[in-house]
This record gives structure tokens, sequence and C-alpha cells, in this order.
């Protein structure tokens, strides 16, 4: 019985990391520039898809070594889905910037549709599910009949690290404060001498490269990647982002872990209730939103930290 | 203090305390206002005189204490703010709120709606009597437009964005005026116009007040406080530190220090 | 000078659509509606280019005299809404004489309405929920080329009983008309073998689902012999993968939304040992070479995408389609009316074998296998006779 | 038919053209209005992916240049504004023939059918939204009640359709009101983030309460609408022609439709419409004049759900079948797009949107697989450069006699 629990914590809280990894992205948009970026799903996918190119190229190359060839998927999805977010943001996103919320609601499901379209279209059978690279895959430590994968492992420690990361260059570096300071107020910002189309630029590359990192360890820990993995991930990250509380890093991860909390306790607890855990965590949305639209973490003095 | 006329009294405020999370806005509040005067509140910038405003339209829920309005000593606290309206009491804001895809005639007709009976079975079935109504409304509106010259009343079919600043905060007036109140609050009437509009606004809130409304305003200009009020409150510190003539609270001792600071008074 | 060039540039549309619309007076639309996009593109792709290849070659082989077939392609993206919006269209084009549907179940019951009001004869190729024709469904017009799911289930739950002997069998479906369905039926079969408590719970997925290690980790403290995963391949190869993963290392039964070689690449090396309940049979087992004289045809056609699963059953019902045709346009007018009278009397022989319709739309054989994925290929265990009543051992 | 002018929300002047003017006017508005539905009936009976393309081509390079030429424009627009009784009786003369044309291809009366139940629901979207300026991001939830109550009652209860119909609606305005209350207490994108979960909750709920709703079985064999002993699906002959039953269902569309335009034109020019609109302006502002915001808010989701629900029985008689997957997120998004295409508030190009919106992906099926890429790039392109949509809303309607103004004028003067 405790075993069960013990995996099912460690299953919990791999889920977290990886919703935290893709909430983190959520909350920093939102934070900058008060928009819901929806497209982000689909630049987590894309990071999967980026990270799988590398490695068949890497394969091409003859390079062998399964750890660079991870470090390699990270580095350059990463870069990929930086530069794709500072393009949607820069053509898609600024032309809208300051319209009603409706407005920039809809462009980016819209933007969100083009990009899992194109993937669909242009990438090889796209529409299939691709088998993703992975160097350690079944290997794993075991605790009696306890299994903590590597991945799982690396993932959970790495969300950890990237949100902590994010915090401090958030809280202790120059563009962190240009950031918060621009989602305090976006005009005294300028009036500051902050260049808000930098700062909000400089998101975009955050939050985007943050998205692609979660889509590789999102392939390398589940195998397989899809054109519309996308959309599932997007509407679990922002539901913990809303939960932690917009515009809080900490408040994203918190939120994460709620979100799978919520989901592994309906199925460890309630019998069939494998099919209800997406309602449960969704009226959790709800719910957040109607009694407390701040997120349940926020204080007014942790905003952006 | 000369004693206040029970009867003549409009609104009433007993210890109305208003705290933002430790901070009082309003503190511990008494003040009266009479029926058929021109009021102003006067005082520096953050004594709470538009949180008075809020607490009074149930804007914000007051921390302690009660206003009373009217002769039926209705208390206001406990009414939900669209009532408020329907008892009798009428603002403009600061920061102007018009509807600006609206017409101006069509914030005039919003200013009556509470007293529009037409609701969803009239707008679909138009019975004869809704329509009457509607054509009453729209004259009576072209009346209380017309109070203002011919600036409003030859904008009517535009729509407000359409407007000049000073028409938009004469909108705002017609607007409360149209809704019929007994006391109407005036948030900084003349806030951002040069001396000639502010004459002319001087000039229309004399006019509405001898169309028999009562006017509570707040105010900094002082040449509009002097020409119109008849009586005069200063706050500070979300207390009133002063009340009575315009010449009076203007030399007393408090207000003088609270616009300008200890260093001035010892002068 | 704007102006006229817009009126010119209308006239000409107007005068081309004109002419293209005349529409040659002998030819014949046969309407596919399949999900040619979305996650089981690769299933209806291949069901596509084998039907196609047997109205090709019908139509290159003369034996239809001056009658063309034209094949629509109606891509259904796996969305019943879509699919039942296709039927419509296939149904109310004057042109459209036969269709041929739809992969999954909850496609077909999403259209049998559909053809149903509009008469058109349509042929289901994979489609395995009982309910999409007669008895169960009063439709005239829904003919299939495959067994329905009680069949199919009741020889699963034969072969964990009587084989296999799994005492404890968990069922697990994916919330879709087809899985549901097939979890039901396979409870309903195996409490009925052996009474109940052989399938000791049920739980529902989500499509779309990765994650299921929470569920596998509940499944792991039950002491299973086996898992019934009745869904569909992308879900069932994370599933199968994230078993192993977790130390769950008991068999996972599968059927016809994972039978496929699709599925084996996704799920990598966990795939082996998965075992599947399908009605269809390796290429060479069926008779008079016909099955290999298929995929030969299919290699030369140069098809972008493998033939799948379906291929045969697909490839089988575009030859019924030829032949019934040619017999009806032989003896009067080509109508709905015509050729469904044609199908429910007609015998045919095709590549899966020669067979008419039984009185509810049935076809007279069944193949039903036991496949084990083993060294990246599906291998048959065991096969039926011909009306599914028990198991031959081909291999172990 | 005053009702009827919803083309042009434009004060009208006193008519003094001669009547030579007017048949000039006329001629020349029968030339333009010919053409362009001419060339719209051919563009929806196009099949060749090549044609397609280029009557898009054609539609985008008239737009553009509609858009360079304010001259163009304004003349057009005066055009119409001076006849306007003749404009809308000629469009509802092509939407009674337009089945009547394509008699030989009962697909596109399907399709029209189709545009109306999809105009039914984005009207009523458009309460919600246009007028009140709620966001709602989860209308497929009202479609989903209306279309499963109606047809749950007529399969198991065997519930006549004209009963389900309202039914439908009312179950749909409940949902409205169950979400009405908790959407009081939030505003903007956490208003939208409400909605869209809302709508994500009942979805998953219609695929798991399968006593209610048959599941993803969906709901099967649902009968056609019937008077008496004939029903909708037995087509109707007159004078030895036979039309094709899809006319039932387009008329049935068309009248509901027209109804809902009616009710539509009546709400917004009603005293309960400019309050609506005050919210949607200014809700504070709107608070302090006696408007009832709360409670207005209820009565516009409910009222728009309502016709949720009524386009989703309709919805449901004539396909015959309903399933979870005509209710997921991509519908509510699509009706959304209607409204904010056409121009939210604007009764005339919310109809519009919803028209385009039912036959354009319907004509992009010859693309294929590049369909869905080529909404979102539009939807996209449409968002920067067009944000308030084709025909934005214009606030200047109301009509008021200029003598009467006039004499105020005089009256009051400068003092």
């Amino acid at each position: 019985m405790i075993e069960t629990w013990a995996q099912q914590l460690i299953n919990g809280l791999t889920i977290g990391g990886m919703y935290t990894l893709v909430a983190v992205g959520f909350t920093l948009f939102f934070g900058v520039l008060r928009l819901i970026n929806f497209a982000h799903g689909e630049v987590f996918m894309l990071g999967g898809f980026v990270g799988l190119v590398v490695a068949w190229s890497a394969e091409g190359l003859g390079i062998t070594n399964g750890i660079i060839i991870v470090l390699l998927m990270f580095l350059i999805a990463m870069g990929v889905c930086a530069i794709i977010g500072a393009v949607m943001e820069r053509f898609a996103y600024r032309p809208v910037r300051g319209m009603p919320v409706l407005i920039m609601l809809v462009t980016s499901l819209a933007v969100g549709i083009v990009v899992r379209e194109a993937v669909k279209e242009f990438f090889p059978e796209g529409a299939n599910p691709h088998a993703f690279f992975s160097p350690f895959k079944y290997e794993s430590i075991n605790f009696g009949s306890v299994i903590l994968d590597y991945t799982q492992l690396g993932l959970i420690i790495s969300s950890l690290l990237l949100v902590y990361g994010v915090h401090l260059l958030v809280t202790k570096t120059w563009v962190g404060r240009a950031m918060r300071a621009t989602s305090e107020d976006l005009d005294a910002a300028r009036m500051m001498g902050i260049e808000s189309d930098v700062v909000i630029r400089n998101t975009f590359f955050l939050g985007s490269a943050l998205g692609g990192a979660a889509g590789v360890m999102n392939g390398l820990y589940y195998l397989s990647i899809r054109f519309d993995m996308g959309w599932v991930m997007a509407i679990k990250g922002f539901t913990a982002a809303v939960i932690g509380g917009l515009g809080n890093v900490y408040g994203a991860m918190f939120g994460g872990y709620i979100v799978a909390a919520v989901e592994v306790l309906t199925v460890a607890l309630i019998p069939e209730g494998s099919r209800y855990k997406d309602v449960f965590v969704f009226l959790l949305l709800i719910l957040v939103l109607v009694f407390r639209p701040s997120g349940l973490l926020k204080t007014p003095a942790q905003k952006m930290g | 203090m000369e004693p206040a006329d029970l009867d003549n009294t409009i609104l009433k405020c007993q210890g109305l305390t208003k705290n933002f999370g430790g901070v009082l806005a309003i503190n511990n509040l008494d003040l009266e206002v009479q029926k058929g005067k021109i009021t102003a509140i006067i005082g520096p910038n953050g004594s709470g005189k538009t949180t008075f405003f809020n607490l009074v339209m149930h804007l914000y829920d007051a921390t302690s204490g009660q206003v009373v309005f009217g002769t039926e000593n209705t208390n206001l606290l406990e009414l939900p703010t669209h009532s408020i309206n329907r008892v009798g009491l009428a603002r403009t804001f600061q920061t102007l709120r018009l509807f600006l895809n609206l017409t101006v005639l069509e914030n005039v007709l919003i200013g009556m709606s509470s007293q529009l009976n037409s609701g969803f079975g009239a707008a679909l079935i138009k019975p004869k009597w809704a329509r009457e109504e509607d054509k009453l409304a729209e004259e009576k509106a072209l009346e209380i437009l017309s109070l203002f010259g011919s600036r409003l009343i030859s904008m009517c079919n535009e729509p407000a964005s359409s407007l000049s600043y000073a028409n938009r905060r004469r909108m705002e007036i017609a607007r409360c005026v149209a809704s019929q109140p007994k006391l109407i609050l005036l948030d900084e009437p003349v806030a951002g116009m040069n001396p000639t509009e502010t004459r002319e606004v001087i000039k229309d809130i004399q006019k509405i007040h001898e169309a028999g409304h009562t006017i509570l305003l707040i105010e900094h200009d002082m040449t509009l406080v002097e020409g119109v009020a008849e009586h005069v409150f200063a706050f500070d510190h979300g207390s009133k530190i002063a009340e009575g003539q315009f010449k009076e609270v203007s030399n007393h001792p408090a207000v003088v220090e609270a616009y300008l600071g200890k260093q001035a008074l010892k002068q | 000078m704007y102006r006229s060039k817009v009126f010119l540039l209308a006239a000409v549309l107007i005068a081309g659509s004109f002419f293209s619309n005349q529409v040659k007076a002998d030819s014949y639309k046969l309407y596919v509606n399949l999900p040619l996009s979305g996650p089981w593109s690769s299933f209806g792709e291949g069901m596509f280019n084998s039907f196609k290849l047997a109205i090709d070659q019908g139509n290159a082989s003369g034996e239809l005299g001056n009658l063309k077939l034209e094949v629509v392609r109606g891509d259904n993206a796996g969305d019943s809404a879509q699919a039942a919006s296709l039927a419509t269209k296939a149904g109310t084009d004057a042109k459209v004489i036969g269709a041929f549907c739809c992969w999954s179940s909850g496609l077909a019951l999403a259209t049998h309405s559909t053809y149903n009001r509009y008469g058109v004869p349509t042929i289901l190729g994979g489609s395995n929920d009982h309910r999409s024709t007669r008895p169960f469904h009063k439709s005239a017009v829904i003919f299939r080329n495959s067994p329905y799911d009680l069949i199919n289930m009741k020889m699963l739950a034969t072969y964990v009983t009587n084989y296999a002997n799994m005492k404890r069998v968990f069922a697990i479906d994916d919330n879709t008309a087809f899985s549901v369905t097939q979890a039901n039926e396979f409870t309903k079969a195996a409490d009925k073998l052996h009474g109940k408590g052989r399938v000791v719970g049920r739980e529902s997925v989500q499509l779309g689902e990765k994650d299921f290690t929470p569920l596998i980790t509940k499944l792991k403290g039950m002491n299973l012999d086996g898992v019934f995963y009745a869904g569909h391949m992308v879900e069932a190869a994370l599933f199968r993968q994230q078993m192993l993963k977790l130390g769950l290392k008991i068999p996972m039964m599968s059927s016809g939304g994972v039978f496929s070689n699709t599925y084996i690449k996704t799920a990598g090396e966990a795939s082996e040992g998965t075992l599947a309940s399908f009605w269809g049979l390796p290429l060479d087992h069926y008779p008079e070479g016909r099955g290999t004289k298929f995929e030969k045809d299919y290699a030369a056609a140069n098809f972008q995408d493998p033939y799948e699963s379906f291929g045969p059953m697909a490839n089988a019902a575009g030859q019924v389609f030829v032949q019934a045709i040619k017999r009806i346009s032989s003896q009067g007018k080509v109508t709905r009316k015509a050729l469904l009278k044609e199908l429910n009397s007609g015998r045919y022989t095709t590549t899966i074998g020669e067979f008419g319709f039984d009185s509810n739309g049935m076809l007279e054989i069944l193949h039903i296998g036991i496949f084990r994925v083993e060294n990246a290929k599906w291998k048959l265990l065991y096969r039926t006779d011909r009306a599914a009543t028990k198991f031959t051992k081909i291999a172990d | 038919m005053p009702e009827l002018d919803f083309i042009n929300d434009q004060i009208v002047r006193s008519d003094t053209r001669t009547l030579k003017e007017k048949a000039k006017d006329w001629i020349i508005l029968f030339c333009c209005q010919s053409l362009i539905f001419g060339v719209f009936l051919v563009g929806i009976a196009l099949e060749d992916a090549l044609l397609v393309t280029g009557f898009l081509l054609l539609i985008i390079l008239v737009a553009i240049i509609w858009n360079r030429r304010p001259d163009l424009n304004q003349w057009s627009q005066e055009l119409l504004r001076n006849n306007r009784h003749f404009a809308n009786t000629f469009l509802v003369l092509i939407l009674v023939l337009y089945p009547f044309i394509f008699m030989d291809n009962p697909y596109l009366i399907h399709l029209g059918a189709l545009a109306a139940i999809f105009a039914i629901m984005a009207l009523g979207l458009n309460i919600t939204l246009g007028f009140c300026g709620l966001l709602d991001v989860g209308f497929a939830v009202y479609f989903a009640a209306g279309a499963y109550t109606s047809s749950q009652l007529a399969v198991h209860f065997d519930v006549s359709f004209w009963i389900g119909l309202p039914l439908g609606g009312l179950m749909a305005a409940l949902f409205g009101f169950a979400i009405a209350w908790p959407a009081l207490r939030v505003h903007d994108h956490y208003l939208a983030l409400v909605t869209l979960g809302y709508g994500l909750i009942m979805n998953l709920l219609q695929r798991n309460f399968t006593f209610l709703t048959n599941g993803t079985d969906g709901v099967i064999n649902i009968p056609p609408p019937a008077i008496g002993e004939w029903d909708f699906i037995q087509p109707i002959t007159i004078g030895g022609i036979e039309f094709p039953f899809q006319m039932n269902f387009y008329f049935l569309g068309l009248i509901l439709a027209g109804l809902t335009v009616l009710i539509s034109v009546r709400l917004r020019d009603s005293n309960l419409g400019r309050q609506w609109e005050a919210i949607r302006e200014e809700e504070i502002a709107a608070k302090c004049f006696g408007i009832n915001v709360p409670f207005l808010k209820i009565i516009a989701f409910s009222t728009g759900a309502f016709f949720g629900g009524i386009g989703g029985a309709v919805f449901a008689h004539m396909i015959g079948f309903v399933h979870p997957d005509n209710f997921v997120l991509l519908t509510s998004i699509m009706i959304l797009a209607m409204v904010i295409i056409g121009g939210m508030g604007n009764i005339f190009g919310v109809v519009l949107g919803a028209v385009a919106l039912t036959l354009i992906p319907e004509r992009l099926r010859e693309f294929e697989d590049l369909r869905m890429l080529l909404f979102g790039g539009c939807l996209v392109l449409i968002m920067i450069y067009r944000p308030q949509g084709l025909f934005p809303s214009t606030r200047r309607r109301r009509e008021l006699k200029s003598d009467r103004v006039n004499e105020l004028i005089k009256k009051s003067g400068r003092k």
C-alpha cells in the first residue's frame, strides 16, 4: 500500500514538473503582456519535433553518445522555439497589442491552429505519432517495487532548477527587473527608458525556450510525440498557471503540482475515476477563477517573482 | 456650527469609516447635506473625497457607520448600487465614464433607464404604451440636452466619443439630471478645463440648481467653489476638519495647514 | 478601370464554372468516408489506396464497358460530426451510387442513419460495432466485410479463458464508441464463458491523454494476469511503454484499433509481446494466393502509404462494388436501388475470399486471428474456422 | 419592413429624390446586387479546386479595392442607405429563391440550411458578446444542450420536434443561467477562461454521462420534424415537380433565422438593448445609473444561450445524429469567429459571418488537409487588419426628426 502511494507520489511529481514547465511560459506572457498565449502549447509541441529532427540528424552525422545528443536536442530546440516565439510576437501579437481581450485571445488561438496544422502538413508523416529518441529508455532506480525512472528524476530536478533559474532571472537581473516593471505598468516603464518592445521580445524568447525544453523533455519521457499534443498541454498549462496565480513564477509551479495531484488522486481514489480527472481539474480552474482570481498563491509582493 | 434643520437634511453620515487593508481612507465621518443647496467638499489629494462618493454609491463596502438618505431615512449602505440611483442619487466621475460608443442622446436615455418600464416582453412585442414611453423619453432627453445650449443637442446623434472634453463633462452632468435625482454628486466637474470653460460650467451648475436640484460636489478649483457653494466641507486624511461658508472654511487654520503644510501656518 | 477588371474576371469565372460542371454522362461516383487526416490517417490512407486500387483495376480491365467509376476522397478526420456531414454530401449528390465507410465504429454509427435516409448502398470496411448493421439497426443499405465485435470479443474471451488461462484481467477503454462496446462485450463474453470475476475491473481513459502512470500504479497492486486495452494505437503505445517502465510485466491484449505496424513503430521495443485479436489474416493465408497478389499490385501502384491492417478489406469492398456494378449495368440502369438489390443477393470473389452478404448485411466468411508482436512483426498464433466457433493453432 | 433595416444602422434622411433618380438608383442597385449574388451563387456551386482559388482571390481583390477606394465605399454605402427597402427586398427574394436555383444539387440546399442554423447560434452569441460585451468561449455548451434535449426527448419519449425545439432552447438558457452566476464575479480574461473551462467540462461530461447523452456513441436515428403524417424528409411535390426534401429544412432554418434577426433587432433597439450596451461600454457608470447589472448580465447569457439551444435542436433533427464531437472547443471558436469576423453587435454582419464561415470551409475542402491551416491563417490576418469585423457596428442609428432638433437648437441657442 505504502509502495503504491510512493509510486503515485513519483508519478504526480513527474506530471506536475511537466505542467510547471509549460505553466511558467503562460505566466510570463500574462505577466508582461496580459495575454493568454494559447499558441504556447504548440511551441511546446514544436520543441518536441525539433528535438526529433536533431536526433535524426545526429544519427545521420554519426554522433552516438546519448548524452551529447540529448544536450544538443535541448539547446537547439530551445533556440528554435525562442526564435519562433519571438517571430509570433512580432508578426501576430504586436499588431494586436492593446486591443480588446477577445481579439488577443482569438489571435493566439488562431496562431496555435496555424502552427499545429503547419507541423501536421509539412513535417514528414506529420499526422502520425513519431517515436522519440531516448538514450535511457527503461533504465531506472528501484526501491523495492517503487520505480524511479532516470528521465523522471531528470524531469523533476530540471523543472525545479529551471523554475529557480527563471525566478533568479526575473528578480536578480536587469532583464528581469525590466520585465517586472513592464508588467506593473507598461507606460510607466516606457517613461523610465525601458523599451517595452525589447522586454516583450525577451519574455517571448524566455517563455518559448522553456516551452521548447518542456517539449523535448516530454518526448524523452513519453518516448513519442504527435502534432496534436500541444493543445492538451496548453489547457493543463494555463490551468496550472491560473490556479497558482497568473504572473507568478512559483505560482506556476505550485499550480502544476496541484493539477497533477488532482489528477493522480482522482485516478487512485475513485473507482473508474480516470475518465473524470479532467473534469475535476477544470472545475478547480473555474472555482479558483471565481473565488480567488489572483490565484491560490499570489500576494501582491510576489508578483512576477 | 448652527444646528442642522432635521427636516431639511437630505444626506446624513454617521461614523462612516472605510479601511483599505490598514489604511484609513475615511475615518469616523459625520456630515449632513441640506436639501436645495449646493454643497462642496474640498480637501487635498488623497483626503478621501472620491472614496466618500464611492461609499455613498455603495461601490465600496463601508467598514462601519451609516449613510442615511432622504426623508424616508433609507440606509444607502444596505442597498445595491443600482437601487441607490432609484432612491434618488446620481453622480459624475472624476475620470469620465461615458458610454463612448453610444450616441449622446442614448447616453441621456441610459440616465433615464430606471424610470422606463419596458423590459424583455415589451422589447419583443413593442406594445403601444412602450412606444409612447420611448417617444416621451426621447422628448425629455432632448429637453435636458437643451439645458446646455446647442452644444450637446446639435451632436445628439453622434457617438459620445466624438464630443470634446468639456462637452463630455457636460454630457455627464446631463446624464445625471436625466435620472431625476434628489441629490446630484459631482466629482471634480471642471478638472482639466480652462478658465472660460470653468466659468461656463459654473453657469450650468447654477442653472441646474435653479431647476430645483440639490448638488454635492468635490472640487479643487476654488473659484468654482467660491462661486457656487453655499456650504463647504473640508476633508483631510478621511476626516472632516471644517465646515461652513466658503470664507470661514478657507481661512480655517486646519484647512490651511492641510493644503499648505504646518510651515505655512507658522508664517 | 478597377471595376471593369473585376467584372471581366467574374465573367471568366462564371463561364469557366459552367464548362467545368459538365459531368460525363456515364460516370458514377463511389464516395469514400475515411479518417484521411488526424491521428488515424495511417489506417485511412491505407484503406483509401486499397479501395482505389480495386476500382482502378476495375476501370482498367474494361469489364465495365463504357461505364466509369470515380472515387471521391472524403476525409472525416476521425471526427464523427465531419463523417456525418460527408455522408450527407454523398447522399445529396445524385452521381454518388455507393459509399465506402468508415474505419471506426463511432464514425459508422454517426453515418448510418444518413446513408439510410438517402438510400446509399454502403460497405463498412472495418467498423466493428454490431449496431451498425441489421438486425441491430434496421437500415437495409449497410453491409460489412468484417465481422462485428460480438464475435471478435467472444473469440478473445475464449482465448483468454481457454487458451491463455488468465484468471484476473482488467479492461480499459478509451471512451470511444468502438472501444467502450468492445470492453463491454469482452466482459460479457468472459462472464458467460466462466462465470463472473475474470474481468476484475474497468476504467476509461481519454483520447489524447499521455500519462497513464497513476492508473498503471493502481493496476500494479491488483495482481493481474493480463490487461485488455480496447482502444486506439497512439494511447495504447504509451500505455504499453508506461506499463513496462513501471514494471507491470503482464501481457497486454488489444484489438483492431491497435493492430497496426504504426503501433509497433511508435511503441518500439515495448510493443514486443502485445497481443491482438483481429478480424483478418496475414495476406498469405487468404485463399488462392489472392492476398499475395493484392500485396504485389499494391506495391506496383506506388502508393505513398502502406496498406495497413484494413487494406485487404477495403480492397475487397472495391472489388465487390466493381463486380456488382458490372452486373447491374448489364441488366439495366445503374441506380442506388439496383445496386442495393444486387448487394443483397450476389456473390463476389475478392481478395479476402469468396462471399455474399447474409440477410443482416454481414459477410459469410469470418476470419479472426490472435496475433502477437514478435521481432517487431505481428505473428499469427491462432485463427478461427469460417464460422468462428473455435481456434486452430498456427504457431506458438 | 422597418424591422429588417439592419443593413445600414444609419440615420435616415428624408427622401427628396425624383422618381427618375429613384429609378436610376434602383437599376444600378439591381445590377450590382445581381452581380454580387450571381458571383456568390456561382462560387457556392464551384467544384474545381482551381476555380475555388480563383473565386477566393476575386473576393480578396474586391475587398482590397474597396479598402483602397473610400469614394467607392462611400458611394456604395450611400446607394444602399437610400434604397434600403429595395435592397432588403432583393436580399429576401434571393434567400427564398436560393434552393430553387440549386434544385439539382441538394447538398447546396443542405449547406444553406446549415448556414441558417449557424446564423441563429451566432446571433445568440451576438446578444451575449456583441450587445452586452460578455466573452463566452463555451458557446458549444448551449448548442449541445439544445441538441441533446430535443433529440433525446424525441428518441426516448416520442416528443414532437415542435415541443422539443422550445424545450431545447429553454434547457440551453438554463445552462447559460448556470454559468452566468459564477461569471458575474469575473471580467475579461478570467471570464473567457471560466467559459472556456465550462465548455471543456461540459464536453467531457457529454462523453461520460452515458445515461443522459449516450456517451461517445452519440444519439442516433433522431426523427425528422413532422407535421401530422408528413415529415420533413418526404419531398413536397407541386405540379409534378418534386422538390428535394432539403428544402423543407432550408425554409425551416430560414424562418427561424428570420425570427431571430427580428428579435435581435427589437432587443437592440429597446431600452433593454441600450442598457446592455451601457454595461458593455462602462459597467460602473451603468451601475450608478440604476441598471441592475448582474440581472441584465444573466438575462444576456440566458437569451444568447436560448438561441444556441434553438440552433442545436434544429441541427439535431436535420442531421439526425448528435455526438460530443459536434460540441468541442473548435465549434465554440467557429461560432465566436462568425461573430467577430462579421462585426460584433452588427446583426447583418453576424449573419454574413455565419454564412461565410459555414460555406467557405466547405469550399476549402478542395484543399483537403490545408483547410485548417488556411482558416487559422485567415483568422490571424483578420484579427490584425480588421479586428472590428467586416461590418463594424455603427452606433448612429437612432433616427430623430431633424426639424425637432433644429427647433430645440434654435430655442436654446447660445445665450
